[in-house]
């Protein structure tokens, strides 16, 4: 195999990234093609820190089938496919999971009609589930846990699983919490359905790299730490630019690479993360664009703040 | 008792019968109902139970096809046109969300300002296809060129394609019109170059690729002229090597040699951009048109006297006709990449058309086998007794008459793998039947369509299929009639 | 005159590999063994290179490992605890059961459109015209999602079977309750149950349900013999004695008999908290499976009836009238078996077809072979190289043994010719 | 030709004054094609009827619509005395009387020679098997293939299967022959061997009506030829005077387009 | 018969001393069937031979070994000095200068009679297509059907069919002609119009070799007649001779039966 992952990326000129078939607010093409969500925005910040522009992205939609194939058979680079990251998956299936973009947990949904305020309640009832994922995993060992009996209704797609659950055919609809919100968000009746308080797993979801090129691992694992940084230090995409020249926080600096060149390190220019941040913005930027609460998917941060305010998002140090 | 009693019976007819009318029992229409529809009390339930369904298909159906809106911007808005129109329980189609979504249908997420290179390129396609499809009647070429030539100039005009290309294609259509005016063979040529110029249009980039990929055989040709002249079997096997030979070694170079020095280059489409029907007609005749040849091969292999070859094509044969499509496609997708050298990956698109090809050929070998089993064996002693070789006398004598036969065949197989189309968006390809309806519906604005859709690329799938097997029909009568 | 073979052969001469018929076609093979070598070489060369890049091996081993995921219908015990094998054989089972279905109904249908087509009825004639053209030119995926969505946007939800004045009420004497989720049928249950065999692997078979296999054997061996011995006393007085009742006799009354012996009795399912329970839920992925495969592979066994018939002559139906056959003999003594003979090899070969099809289930979340090997399991072991090729070496399987039961009819039926 | 007639035995082949068949002012249309025009035409018990014509006179239509293989539209037909109607008892009646030979055997290939002879008298007469194949071998073993009684149609010559034909619908034991070109079919070498057979029949005394294009065997075996045009019997006569002294022109030129060479 | 004797120039039909033909102890099975047993035949330039005998007694076979369209086990077969192995040069050659009519004349169906004529003179002796159409039309004329060159088989009679196949060997230029059973899938009215080509093609010294049963062309045309049985030649004779003093019982046997009716 000729020369490492970055050597091929920049020759190619161009980052090949796995992503969702179509999950709005993760990743969707719109009517004309064009790629936006949460996930893509991480991709673009990769490409916009390796090829120094965040168009130089090609998506490649992956299945529940298809994604690590993909990866490791080298067809993509980078997966950020809202992918759960796993003990079995980072070991067995030779994947480098180099970082979690968003904490997850798998949650239920159902009719307020039905008067369930718990999952707890749900016993017998028909589910409605995604196959292939890990989701399918969590609800079998959820249910016999507690002791619980369902039927699953196995759907193929998410437009699926919604018309299903939609027309009645499942109680419940399963899968990760942000997904069930982006679902709920579509809905003409958002307020009849309710999302159960119950978090049945935890789902670190996470963009992934072939196990082997840890240099590779590492500019994708620091590209997403320096939007969450950034976010953390307060660089925005507006401020950046000001920031390069006024910045005295010396963490910022060597950020943005006004001092000590970092970007070097991973065999980039010192510019990298600045592009980076100014793809889509720095990790809250991104995340209110596509998913916050001012978007129809209406997400709240949660877990997903940064750890001074209470949530997990913990952005090792550069230095 | 005697034997002269045909004395007796001696007759002579002096004038004779004129022919008459049949008696006429009933009115014409009333004959008709009851031969045809009341003929017996069996026939009459029939009939009754014919109505009956009919009836219940158009009272199901009647008022929501009725109430159709077509224009409308989301479904919602959709609901409220035909609550105001036809009451608040009324239902109604809304095919609005084809006409909003008609691009993503045709065209995928191909760039819009491009459209017009599909368009030409499947106008071109019939051009392409006049030799060989339509060579049988001058009326049906006559008007299909035309037809083609007229509503393509319009579709490329109107897409806002660039002067140069718009004169380009009217050159070509126009001028395929005269020439298969005159002599519709003339136009071969076009119709072998056609596919990879199709490739061109379709993805774009150099076409110095598209250049040297032709070179291929055409060295192997050279080679083939060279070694035949020793042993014809060799020429082909000679000739297959020199051109998969030059393409895996030289082709990618020189291509990219000539592209620096003379830049012929259009704006490169990729094939993520592909979706919709474009996605399927472009496998879809992609896949038969090199299905038939590798369908060929095979038959001829299987039925060949030598051993191994036999065995070989049975095999593969029956292996490719024992799985599933899906399975393949899933070789395609998942397993391809495991089989090639480490670090090749190439286009997903490709992949999938080279398993539907293969999937496509098994059938077609075994309808072509049945084709050739067919001819009676004097076919074969004659173009030995003259002293045919064996390529020639299956080129000039066996392929044509056996590929005559099995025209049904071949169209039928063309047919099932058009709709198996359908099937890839289990490797993640946006088909316009399920990946393009899940996208469209994945969109606030038209969450909750349904059937529209479905009923939509239905009844597309239904006219192209449905025209196929029709044209079919119609040129294997002409044949039989035209040798008689 | 001697009948001695004695074909002594030239000499061999090295120019004779190119322009000898005999060696040249060994010359040709030899190449094409060569090459053949070659490609396969490559090929595993490669998948072993890459199985070492991604650090994965070729081993079956996962197959032992615990699955971890429910399967929705189950014809053999199965819970998330067992192994990725017997979660195979479960999707192998399912898909069995959906072929099996498929092709009864499918043929059933399909000879019924088939000979109506030839009807003279000018009306009905053209309504199976207008279904078989319909369902044949488009694609099976469209009617798998088609009726699925018939089933799940009409259909009703359980709830709707609630309450007091429901809006929906169950149907056949209140056993059967259409859903949108599934079909409840009422289940068989019985006062006096006799236990159960025990297979091994906890695959059980009721001895009543023994008792029922072995009853309806039984009284087809009886009905055999019995039509044995109509022919035997046709043979010898040259009527044929009336033997309707007899067999319905044999075929019910010791039914009748098991079922009292048992007391077997239908238990109605009942809308219990969300779902119907206590009867058997059949799940709508697979009525919606079973049904587009039907209509779809329908359509084209009508064709292929209907060319059947067409192919036995004219002049065969006329033969027969002129010997003074009435027509329903004509066609059982003389059109069937010889149509027989031309409609089954296509027949078969459509059911290959649809078994092959059946791997569509995906579309609907029916848990076939394709499901649970090719689908869940593949994914949560990333065992993608092993289970394809388990998959594709199982389908090819079931093909061979359709095509072998195909060549032995074939075979059994051939015509004798000169 | 000689042959032919030395071999015939015509004493044998009485006619007897009882009408076999009746045919009265009968007409048939194929929709507005009028086929059959006003046919008359009485056939007697033994009585051995030729009839010729050019193609798509309405020979085999005729014939046809003796055993209503075809309907007849007007007119009247009666065979054996029973009117063909469409009344299913009569039709039953008349056709388990008559027999027929068609050009292409229509044997059923998938039964053995003599399960096509006996299916009929099983099925039709409820004749007990044993009974039906004795007589069938001895219909079998009178057109000389009894050898080749469990063989298949297939592996039969042409000549073969016609004369299992003949048997076959022998064994319906009918009044009446019916031929439809029998030997039209066949090979030069296997002609003989059919005709041979249906003299044999005709000297048994046979009610048969043949429509065929050897004349020699018209010549020697039947007692009326009629000849038919345009759906319309041109002239009837006997054998002799028919061959000899044609009165109608185009019966002439029939004649000589068939004799010519 | 009269017809044809007189016809014939007998003064034309000279047999030249060149060997054309040679055949030395050849032998053939299929499989374990020995069809053509120790087969011995010189035939010379300009010689008309004759193959007679029943059905199965090889004629085919050997004829088919000539151009090697069987291959034959044993023995040698050379054919204007060139010996038939597997050798394709030999088979190339061989082929190319013997021409072959098929009893099913075997022409191909998609191309015209034109088309039938030139194929071969195009692509096996790479003939210019204007010439080769120039020597087709020619031949077509010697055969009589020039008018119908544009014409497919499908729409031609029988006999023109096998016209066609005649001319489409002679485009060839062959040195000798085999026939197979030329005739015997004709209808009678047409068996003259082949016979007659086929004389024309003796008279002007056409080395050939006939499978046949029209012994009126035998004994007009043939300058020798074989006659064969279970594989073996049996007698070879004068025309003369053969048919009016056949020396072994087997011929006699076939000649009365040939002759018979
Ligand atoms: N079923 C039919 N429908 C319409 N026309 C028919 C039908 N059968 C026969 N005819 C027409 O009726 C005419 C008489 O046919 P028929 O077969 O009786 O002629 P034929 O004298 O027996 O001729 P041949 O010697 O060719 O057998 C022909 O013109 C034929 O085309
Ligand atoms: N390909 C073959 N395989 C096996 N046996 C064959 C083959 N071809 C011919 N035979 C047998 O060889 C014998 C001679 O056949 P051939 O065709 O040469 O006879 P023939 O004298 O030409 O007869 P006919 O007059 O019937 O044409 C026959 O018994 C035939 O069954
Ligand atoms: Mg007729
Ligand atoms: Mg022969």
């Amino acid at each position: 195999q000729e020369g490492s992952t970055l050597q091929q990326v920049q020759q190619r000129d161009e980052l090949n990234c796995g992503v969702n078939t179509g999950l709005v607010g993760f990743a969707a093409p719109d009517a004309s093609g064009n790629w936006t969500g949460f996930d893509i925005a991480l991709c673009r910040a990769v490409a916009a820190a390796v090829l120094g522009d965040p168009n130089k992205v090609r998506f490649v939609p992956t299945t529940g089938q298809t994604r690590f194939t993909a990866l490791s058979s080298g067809e993509v680079d980078v997966l950020a496919r809202n992918s759960t990251w796993t003990f079995s998956r980072d070991t067995d299936l030779a994947l480098d999971f180099v970082g979690v973009n968003y904490y997850d947990g798998q949650g239920f949904m159902v009719n307020r009609e039905l008067g369930v305020t718990s999952a707890k309640e749900l016993d017998g009832a028909t589910v409605c589930i995604q196959t292939g994922t890990t989701t399918e995993l969590n609800l079998a060992d959820y249910f016999r846990a507690n002791n619980l009996s369902y039927t699953p209704v196995n759907i193929d797609s998410n437009a699926e699983g919604e018309q299903q659950y939609m027309a009645g055919a499942c109680d419940a609809y399963t899968t990760d919490v942000s997904g069930l919100a982006a679902t709920r968000a579509a809905f003409a009746d958002p307020e009849n359905h309710i999302i159960l308080p119950e978090i049945i797993s935890k789902e670190p979801l996470g963009p992934a790299v072939r196990h082997g090129d840890n240099n590779w691992g590492d500019i994708v694992r620091w590209t997403l730490n320096a939007l969450v940084a950034a976010e953390e230090y307060g660089v925005t995409s507006r401020n950046l630019e000001e920031l390069v020249r006024s910045s005295t926080n010396p963490e910022v600096q060597r950020l943005l690479g006004t001092t000590d060149d970092l970007g070097a390190m991973l065999g980039l220019d010192a510019e990298w993360a600045r592009r980076a941040i100014l793809a889509g913005g720095n990790y809250g930027e991104i995340f209110a664009a596509n998913i916050g609460e001012q978007t129809p998917i209406g997400l709240a941060r949660g877990l997903n703040a940064q750890w001074t305010q209470g949530g997990l998002l913990y952005a090792p140090p550069f230095r | 008792m005697s034997d002269t009693h045909a004395q007796t019976v001696s007759f002579v007819r002096d004038t004779m019968l004129p022919a008459a009318t049949p008696p006429v029992r009933e009115a014409g229409a009333i004959k008709w109902l009851r031969e045809n529809l009341f003929s017996g009390p069996v026939n009459t339930i029939l009939t009754l139970l014919g109505f009956a369904i009919v009836w219940f298909l158009i009272a199901t159906f009647w008022d929501w096809f009725a109430h159709s809106v077509w224009n409308a911007g989301s479904l919602a808005e959709c609901r409220q046109i035909i609550a105001a129109t036809w009451g608040e329980s009324a239902r109604g189609a809304c095919w609005a969300v084809i006409r909003d979504r008609w691009n993503q249908y045709v065209f995928g997420f191909y760039p819009m300002d491009l459209y017009w290179r599909p368009t030409m390129t499947f106008g071109l396609l019939m051009v392409a296809l006049a030799p060989v499809l339509f060579s049988a009647s001058r009326t049906i070429r006559r008007t299909v060129l035309a037809i083609t030539a007229v509503l393509t100039l319009w579709a490329m005009v109107v897409l806002g394609a660039p002067a140069g290309w718009l004169a380009f294609a009217a050159a070509v259509l126009i001028g395929g019109f005269l020439i298969s005016e005159r002599h519709v063979l003339w136009l071969l040529p076009f119709s072998i170059v056609y596919p990879l110029l199709g490739v061109w249009f379709l993805w774009g980039g150099s076409l110095w690729g598209p250049i040297f990929v032709l070179v291929g055989p055409l060295l192997g040709w050279i080679a083939w002229t060279l070694v035949s002249r020793i042993a014809p079997m060799l020429g082909v096997v000679a000739a297959i090597l020199v051109t998969v030979l030059f393409w895996l070694l030289y082709a990618g170079d020189a291509a990219a040699d000539a592209e620096r020095l003379l830049s012929l280059s259009i704006q490169t489409v990729r094939s993520d951009r592909f979706g919709g029907f474009l996605l399927s007609v472009t496998i879809g005749v992609a896949g038969i048109a090199l299905s038939l040849p590798l369908g060929i091969i095979l038959a001829l292999a299987r039925q060949s006297d030598m051993f191994l070859v036999k065995t070989l094509s049975v095999i593969f044969i029956e292996f490719i006709r024992g799985v599933p499509l899906i399975t393949l496609l899933f070789v395609a997708s998942l397993l391809l990449n495991y089989f090639l050298p480490p670090g090749t990956s190439f286009d997903i698109i490709l992949r999938v058309i080279i398993m539907v090809t293969i999937f496509a050929a098994a059938y077609m070998a075994e309808v072509i086998r049945g084709g050739l089993a067919a001819l009676p064996k004097g076919q074969y002693e004659a173009a030995d007794a003259l002293g045919l070789d064996y390529w020639k006398a299956q080129r000039l004598i066996i392929l044509p008459q056996a590929l005559k036969i099995s025209i049904p065949g071949i169209v039928s197989t063309f047919i099932g793998m058009f709709k198996d189309t359908t099937l890839v968006t289990f490797v993640g390809l946006y088909d316009p039947l399920k990946s393009m309806s899940d996208a469209v519906r994945a969109s606030t604005d038209w969450k909750g369509i349904y059937w529209e859709p479905y009923i939509f690329v239905g009844a597309i799938f239904f006219l192209i299929c449905f025209g196929m097997s029709r044209y079919s029909m119609y040129l294997e009568r002409r044949l039989q009639r035209d040798h008689r | 005159m001697t009948d001695v073979p004695a074909p002594a052969s030239p000499p061999f001469r090295p120019s004779m590999l190119i322009y000898d018929r005999r060696y040249r076609s060994l010359t040709f093979q030899v190449i094409v063994f060569i090459l053949v070598m070659a490609a396969a070489w490559w090929l595993v060369d490669n998948t072993i290179r890459n199985l070492a890049l991604m650090g994965k091996n070729f081993n079956f081993g996962f197959l032992f490992q615990r699955a971890g995921y429910d399967i929705p219908q189950t014809p053999i015990p199965y819970t998330s605890d067992d192994t990725h094998l017997r979660a195979t054989v479960v999707g192998l089972l399912n898909t069995l059961i959906v072929s099996i279905l498929g092709c009864i109904s499918a043929t059933i249908l399909g000879v019924i459109v088939g000979v109506a087509r030839l009807s003279k009825n000018w009306l009905f004639a053209r309504l199976m015209t207008v279904f078989v053209e319909i369902f044949r030119n488009m694609p099976l995926l469209l009617w798998i999602l088609i009726v699925y969505a018939i089933f799940t946007e009409i259909l009703p939800t359980p709830a709707a079977y609630r309450g007091e004045n429901p809006e929906w009420s169950m149907i056949f004497f209140d056993h059967v309750a259409l859903t949108n989720r599934y079909t409840a049928l009422p289940t068989l249950a019985m006062t006096n149950d006799p236990g159960s065999l025990d297979l091994g692997a906890r695959v059980t078979f009721n001895w009543a349900t023994i008792a029922f296999a072995t009853v309806l054997i039984g009284g087809l061996l009886a009905r055999r013999a019995i039509k044995a011995w109509a022919q035997r006393v046709q043979d010898r007085t040259g009527d044929r004695p009336t033997t309707w009742w007899i067999n319905l006799a044999i075929m019910t009354i010791p039914s009748l008999l098991l079922i009292w012996h048992f007391g077997l009795h239908l238990e109605r399912p009942a809308l219990t908290g969300f779902n119907f329970t206590g009867g058997l839920n059949v799940s709508n992925a697979l009525v919606a499976l079973w049904l587009a495969l039907t209509l779809y592979t329908a359509a084209f066994i009508a064709e292929i009836v209907r060319a059947g018939i067409l192919a036995v002559s004219r002049g065969q139906t006329e033969a027969a009238f002129a010997l003074g056959l009435r027509p329903n003999r004509t066609m059982n003594l003389v059109i069937l078996p010889q149509a027989l003979r031309v409609i089954v090899p296509p027949l078969i070969s459509q059911y290959l077809n649809l078994m092959k099809n059946s791997s569509l289930a995906i579309a609907v979340g029916y848990m076939d072979l394709r499901g649970t090997l090719g689908g869940t399991t593949l994914n949560q072991t990333g065992r993608e190289l092993e289970a394809i090729v388990l998959m594709m070496l199982i389908y090819l399987i079931l093909s061979l043994i359709i095509s072998a039961g195909m060549n032995v009819f074939n075979a059994s039926v051939k015509l004798k010719e000169r | 030709m000689e042959t032919i007639e030395r071999k015939i035995d015509r004493s044998q082949m009485k006619v007897s004054d009882e009408v076999a068949i009746d045919i009265r002012g009968m007409n048939k249309w194929f929709g507005s094609f009028h086929v059959l025009r006003d046919i008359d035409l009485t056939v007697h018990r033994g009585e051995r009827i030729v009839i010729a014509g050019p193609s798509g006179s309405g020979k085999s239509t005729l014939i046809r619509c003796i055993n209503r293989l075809e309907e007849h539209q007007s007119g009247h037909i009666s065979v054996d005395g029973v009117e063909l109607t469409s009344d299913i008892k009569n039709i039953d009646k008349v056709r388990s009387d008559v027999g027929m030979v068609f050009q292409h055997f229509n044997l059923f290939p998938h039964l053995t020679v003599l399960e096509n002879c006996t299916l009929a008298p099983i099925w039709v007469r409820k004749v007990p098997k044993k009974q039906a194949e004795a007589t069938a071998m001895r219909f079998l073993e009178k057109v000389k293939i009894p050898e080749q009684a469990l063989k298949y149609p297939g592996q039969l010559s042409g000549g073969q299967q016609q004369r299992v034909a003949i048997a076959r619908s022998l064994c319906m034991q009918p009044k009446i022959m019916l031929f439809d070109e029998p030997t039209s079919a066949l090979d030069p070498e296997m002609i003989k061997e059919v005709l041979d057979t249906m003299i044999q029949l005709a000297e048994e005394g046979m009610t048969m009506i043949c429509v065929t294009h050897e004349m020699g065997f018209a010549q020697a075996v039947a007692n009326r030829v009629i000849f038919m045009d345009q759906g319309q019997i041109v002239e009837q006569n006997s054998p002799r005077e028919f061959f000899n002294n044609p009165r109608s022109e185009r019966t002439k030129l029939f004649l000589s387009q068939i004799l010519g060479h």
